[in-house]
């Protein structure tokens, strides 16, 4: 299941989801909201988003992954708009037989999403100053 | 005249998305231009008007009805066309 | 934070202890308890587990993978004894500032435990046979 | 009567763990040895009394006071060896 929303992430709906499967691995990215960002204190944030061409990316990179691994469920998970700092921004969850492809695909659906998906981060500083951030570093 | 008559037109809707609303102080703009106009074209005729540096100009990307597309992609009637600075979701 | 322990996993408690961190990624694996293995039905099963060593081969585990990465903190806890079907085996969760940091040493852990920390598994399947898991094929 | 002066003994435990208990009967056992024996001539010694498969034992570990040691480890006194299959946590 993939989805861009406005709302909190429902982490544990999900993760129950993937529990009630006969797998024996589960693997689950989280990407918090942190209080600072290249040094400087981040006092606000927020996600825009091409919503519309970020559905079609984001089912895309999941499709490939379902394609290319051997996984039973999967949950690929964007917040946008304004997030409150130690929030959940972005969730992976990924259910497979092995370990080894929940790790690998878990992997690669966040690696994708950080390159593809039309979402950019406007950072609010402490000191008063805003930012867009274009590209990731990481 | 008669070239006016000759040279169909079309219309696109171009979307900005994050810092590009601010070179354009605007999120969307709907224009008429001429058939057979590449991406290319069309960009580097809008970005002649911004004070984007080149450097920056370099690394956006560019799509076409939510899909990725290559600059020399020729823009046909109806496009949605969005200028996309590099991404940072996560 | 490591152990070896007869009771559920704290799940929910560990996880806010990776959460309160100023980490951008949280990465966690679980593994949970099937209700078949090679394709007999799994009734009940147990952990045994030579504990004083374990806890010594699961530590040095975690201190090599502290060495090798920069990793803020991390979680690696296995419950033993009997564990009703569906709950969780193993749990590793791994916090740091990059992703790329969070996905290895969370692999590394669990891939070292299933090698290395002495730890039996012992089924009791619904046709009334019983087999101890010497080996992981995984 | 002369040469059993000259051979100082050690008192070492035995673990068995996990299926190598069937095959032992017990998970546990102190036995008093020569010294200057190694893990292997303890080991074959002690197989010896199992039904145990040659392709089996190659795939079993040990470990002396919690460390994974080879099979040409010499034994001391107090020593706790445990006789380990093949781990299959997680």
């Amino acid at each position: 299941m993939i989805d861009i929303t406005e709302n909190v992430i429902p982490i544990g709906k999900y993760h129950k989801e993937l529990c009630l499967l006969d797998c024996g691995g589960i693997v689950a990215f989280e990407g918090r909201i942190r209080n600072h960002n290249d040094g400087k204190e981040v006092k606000d944030l927020s996600y825009e988003c091409y919503k519309p061409m970020g559905l079609k990316v984001l089912d895309e990179i999941v499709q490939e992954a379902y394609k290319k691994w051997d996984i039973k469920k999967s949950f690929a998970i964007h917040r946008i708009g304004n997030i409150p700092l130690g929030e959940i921004a972005v969730w992976v969850g990924v259910a497979s037989h092995h370990r080894k492809e929940a790790f690998e695909v878990c992997r690669f659906i966040i690696d994708e999403i950080k390159q593809k998906v039309p979402i950019w981060k406007y950072e609010t500083y402490t000191d008063g100053s805003k930012s867009w951030i274009e590209g990731c570093k990481h | 005249m008669i070239q006016k008559a000759l040279n169909k037109t079309i219309t696109v809707k171009i979307l900005f998305f994050a810092s590009l609303k601010n070179y354009f102080n605007t999120s969307e703009k709907t224009i008429t231009i001429n058939e057979n106009t590449t991406l290319k074209e069309l960009r580097n005729k809008l970005f002649l008007e911004t004070n984007i540096s080149q450097e920056k100009l370099l690394t956006l990307l560019y799509a076409i009805n939510h899909n990725y597309v290559s600059l020399d992609t020729l823009l046909k009637d109806g496009d949605e066309i969005a200028f996309l600075p590099m991404v940072s979701g996560g």
